[in-house]
């Protein structure tokens, strides 16, 4: 079945080309009925594997089905579903998400390392053309240019890893014992090459320009993909590598906080706000993961969901905002929906308590503690207080300064998600578990490599 | 100050990628009996032991001949096709997907009406030959992409040269304007061709992208199974793609 | 010492992505990093006196290492397509910059502000 | 066979400089298309002869022509 969540959205994109009316509608069907299949193999709770074309794994690709890469799908899937309920916002580009959405799945399911390079090329393409809409035409290109950078450097380490092991099955990658100096240059040019999607430190220059050019891009690229690669960092460093070359990551994750968080904080454009929060925020989750333990990497993905659940509301609203009005003081007073929902999203974000933000930061400092580091919860809590000062900032400027007499209407399906997913948000403080419990198992599962490796090449005949 | 930095950079990743190729093997002394791919050329993946395989003990084969004989896993005289089209399949479909996500890119970038002009008059050689090379151009294409499975070539080759056609009319006659909803059509049902070549095999063998039809003899034009029809899917897709992306450099907007 | 020929040529690609002002250079850095990389890969393949992966009446039979290793080049001719579409991509992206912002040096460009 | 290498990687040395460096984009794109022409005769020189017709037809062939189209609609580049 699960060979069906990226072709059906491949099928389907294909179809809409000739009837390109139908695309709006196809993208819905597309993410419904992956959401359909999801929900159909609920937690797998082992390690089930596609074979394509019954060439068994390490000969052929293999797609890996397990509770970490379900709840993954399940996540970016679900993202793609509430933006395809938001016709508006989707005009023209529904063929470009659908393919986006076959390329996420992929990304995401995938077991193979050149494999999951040609998903992250369809990605990077697919995601400069939607950068590119509202005519931000020099920051797409400039993503596409790095994105190309960064495509070929992953392209390089996989090399690397099949010259050394002969093979391009990541589980047998990661039994394959490869000699220490392989593994440096195999980890060090993954992690630039991850960099780019990821948005590590150098090479995330990109990020506040394409948020902050048009209203669609930050709502599919700042949740469902920046899971998915997210995820791939953990499945990469965590059971592929076994934790080798987290140290690299994990500096460059610090200096990502660091240097995203004081941007945010200077920054007086909106969308580009919460842009340089949302690369901050994948600094946090990077420098989780590089622990490389479950219950790290599952807290990493506990943070890392609440974040996105937030920022789709925040960027909902934003782009919203940025595109309807010129002068955003004091707008919630016309659209206090949109105004509490935007307010709850961004106060998640900080961590303060009543919010989902605040059970994942603390759980992470205290994990961060029970393992002796001291640097990462103590840049955390600096980063926190100047995500303190700009959601003030912002928040106040939105509800309480003079408001002008420009008037757009409440668009009625973006409040009502908007509102739900902040009701959502602050469910979760209250029972962590809806979220917690998913990430966990997906923490526990990429932890595992044994695991996956037994249950990838075990098997003799690939299954539905 | 910063071409000084640039080089700076850029000597430091050449240092390092240099530190890297200490890690793989010398060049030109590589043994192949270590990798997956000694089981792509002796077309025996199927009876591969993988428990012990991944273990270290490489069961490679001794094969006699190969060529005029039947009653292998995959037909295809070419091993870089039948890597490319049957073992690892799911690849090329990604990869049709990139074009095609590149050309949907172009469209909605460009997003043109009217053709460009270059200015001025094609001259007589580039018209007249034109009418004569065309037809060979195009057939060349085809033939391609046919033979993918037994001679150097495949789809994307293929499919490049029948865009190379397009290119040479848009650059021989001034007025010429492709058809964009045929090329789109074709585009479109033949990307959705490969994908339900992809749910036959799932629906007759169990797997996505299963080669479901008989095999042949290796080096015979109609032999391995869906390689062949998959590369012609490939051909005509990439040519009506590269096609569209020709017209669609040529579109000015009005005004 | 096809190794090193890719390695330079990947060092020039990034030294002109990081000089050069003009957007279309980077476009042509990108494509030489691009060839770069799939000479590199196809380096590692070779086998020395490794006949090409083709069975044809030449070559009848198989044993190991008489063939050069078929799997990188298979990568290669996707890492060689998705490059054209990149590149593609790109120079539509180009026109349209040039469009917007009357030039595509980066020095020129007309309202492209923080 | 080895000093034929040695020459085309030098040749491609010298393209990719001059790509990179040159003054006008005409020339750059020329010699970018000339660097994947060269190239070509490596993959042949490494037994890859699918690859080598795929670079030939994609590679030197139609992004050479892509690019010069684009550079013909953008009226020269905007550097001089």
């Amino acid at each position: 079945m699960i060979s069906l969540l990226i072709a059906i959205p491949l099928l389907l994109a294909f179809i809409s080309i000739i009837w390109r009316s139908l695309s709006k509608p196809l993208f819905f069907l597309a993410s419904f009925t992956n959401i359909v299949i999801l929900i159909t193999s609920w937690f797998p709770n082992g390690v089930e594997i596609h074979a394509m074309g019954n060439w068994k794994p390490p000969f052929g690709i293999n797609l890996v089905f397990d509770n970490a890469s379900f709840y993954a799908a399940l996540v970016v899937n679900a993202f793609f579903l509430l933006t395809s309920l938001l016709p508006g916002l989707v005009g023209n580009y529904g063929i470009p998400l659908m393919l986006l959405m076959a390329a996420a799945n992929g990304f995401v399911l995938t077991g193979d390392l050149f494999n999951s390079f040609v998903f992250m090329e369809i990605i990077t393409i697919t995601a400069v053309t939607i950068a590119s809409k509202k005519e931000n035409f020099y920051n797409a290109f400039k993503y596409l240019i790095l994105g190309g950078i960064a495509g070929s450097i992953y392209l390089l380490a996989t090399i690397f890893a099949y010259a050394s092991t002969g093979s391009l099955n990541m589980a047998h990658v990661s039994m394959a014992g490869i000699s220490s100096s392989s593994l440096v240059a195999i980890t060090t040019l993954y992690a630039i090459g991850l960099g780019v999607e990821a948005k590590l430190f150098p090479l995330n220059g990109w990020v506040s320009g394409v948020y902050g050019g048009n209203d669609l891009a930050p709502v599919i690229l700042g949740t469902s993909v920046s899971f998915a690669a997210l995820y791939m960092v953990g499945r990469l460093f965590g059971t592929v590598f076994h934790g080798n070359g987290a140290e690299v990551l994990y500096t460059l994750a610090l200096i990502t906080i660091v240097i995203g968080e004081v941007a945010a904080l200077r920054q007086r454009n909106l969308l580009k706000t919460f842009a340089y929060s949302s690369v901050a925020q994948a600094g946090v989750v990077v420098a989780m993961l590089s622990k490389g333990t479950g219950t790290a990497m599952g807290l990493a993905y506990f943070h890392l969901t609440n974040d996105a659940v937030a920022k789709f509301v925040i960027f909902l609203v934003a782009g919203f905002l940025v595109y309807n009005y010129k002068n955003l003081n004091g707008v919630f007073k016309k659209h206090k929906v949109l105004g509490a929902s935007f307010s709850i999203a961004s106060f998640s974000l900080v961590g303060f308590p009543l919010f989902a933000g605040f059970q994942s930061k603390l759980r992470i400092i205290m994990e961060a503690f029970s393992m002796k580091d001291y640097l990462f919860p103590s840049v955390m809590l600096l980063a926190t207080l100047i995500e303190v000062g700009y959601v003030v900032r912002w928040n106040v400027k939105l509800w309480f300064e003079e408001e002008t007499q420009e008037k757009a209407e409440t668009p009625v399906i973006a409040s009502t998600l908007a509102l739900i997913l902040a009701l959502v948000l602050i469910t979760v403080f209250i029972k962590p578990d809806i979220f917690l419990g998913g990430a966990m198992k997906m923490g526990n599962a990429l932890a595992d490599t044994k695991d996956y490796i037994q249950g990838v090449l075990s098997v003799v005949k690939g299954g539905m | 100050m910063r071409r000084l930095y640039a080089i700076l950079v850029a000597a430091g990743l050449i240092y390092m990628l240099f530190v890297f190729l200490g890690t793989l093997p010398l060049y030109g002394k590589v043994d192949l009996s270590n990798r997956v791919s000694a089981h792509f050329l002796a077309k025996d993946v199927n009876s591969v032991d993988v428990k012990k395989w991944v273990e270290g003990d490489k069961q490679v084969p001794s094969r006699e001949k190969i060529y005029g004989r039947k009653g292998f896993e995959d037909e295809s005289a070419n091993v870089v096709t039948s890597i490319v089209v049957n073992y690892r399949s799911f690849d090329t479909l990604g990869e049709v997907t990139v074009l095609f996500a590149s050309a949907v890119g172009i469209g909605l970038v460009l997003g043109g009406m009217k053709r460009m002009g270059y200015g001025r008059k094609p001259n007589f050689i580039l018209r007249v030959s034109t009418g004569i090379l065309l037809p060979l151009i195009i057939m060349f294409g085809i033939y391609i992409f046919v033979h993918g499975h037994l001679t150097p070539g495949g789809g994307f080759p293929g499919g490049t040269v029948i865009a190379a056609a397009v290119l040479l009319l848009y650059l021989s006659n001034e007025e010429f304007v492709a058809n964009m909803k045929t090329s789109k059509s074709l585009e479109g049902s033949m990307g959705s061709l490969y994908v339900i070549f992809g749910l036959a095999g799932l629906a007759t063998g169990g797997a996505f992208l299963f080669n479901f039809l008989p095999n042949g003899v290796v080096g015979s034009l109609f032999s391995a199974g869906v390689v062949p029809l998959v590369y012609m899917t490939i051909g005509l897709k990439v040519g009506s793609e590269l096609s569209g992306v020709v017209a669609e450099i040529h579109e000015e907007r009005e005004g | 010492m096809v190794y090193g020929i890719s390695i330079i040529l990947i060092g020039i690609g990034i030294y002109g992505l990081m000089t050069q002002k003009n957007l279309f250079k980077h476009i042509v850095s990108l494509s030489i990093i691009d060839t770069a990389v799939n000479i590199f890969i196809v380096a590692t393949g070779y086998v020395s006196n490794g006949k090409a992966p083709i069975y044809t009446r030449a070559l009848p039979g198989f044993s190991p290492n008489s063939f050069v290793d078929p799997l990188p080049q298979a990568l290669v001719l996707t890492a060689i397509v998705i490059g054209v579409g990149t590149l593609a991509l790109g120079a539509s992206l180009l026109v349209r910059v040039k469009e917007k912002h009357s030039s595509i040096n980066v020095e020129n460009m007309k309202g492209v502000g923080e | 066979m080895s000093a034929l290498i040695w020459i085309a990687g030098g040749m491609m040395v010298v393209a990719a400089v001059f790509a990179v460096e040159a003054k006008r984009i005409l020339d750059s794109v020329i010699a970018m298309s000339a660097l994947s022409l060269i190239s070509v005769f490596l993959f042949i020189a490494m037994r890859a002869p699918d690859v080598a017709i795929t670079e030939a037809a994609v590679g030197a062939g139609l992004v050479t022509a892509v690019l010069l189209v684009t550079l013909f609609r953008m009226k020269g580049g905007g550097d001089e």
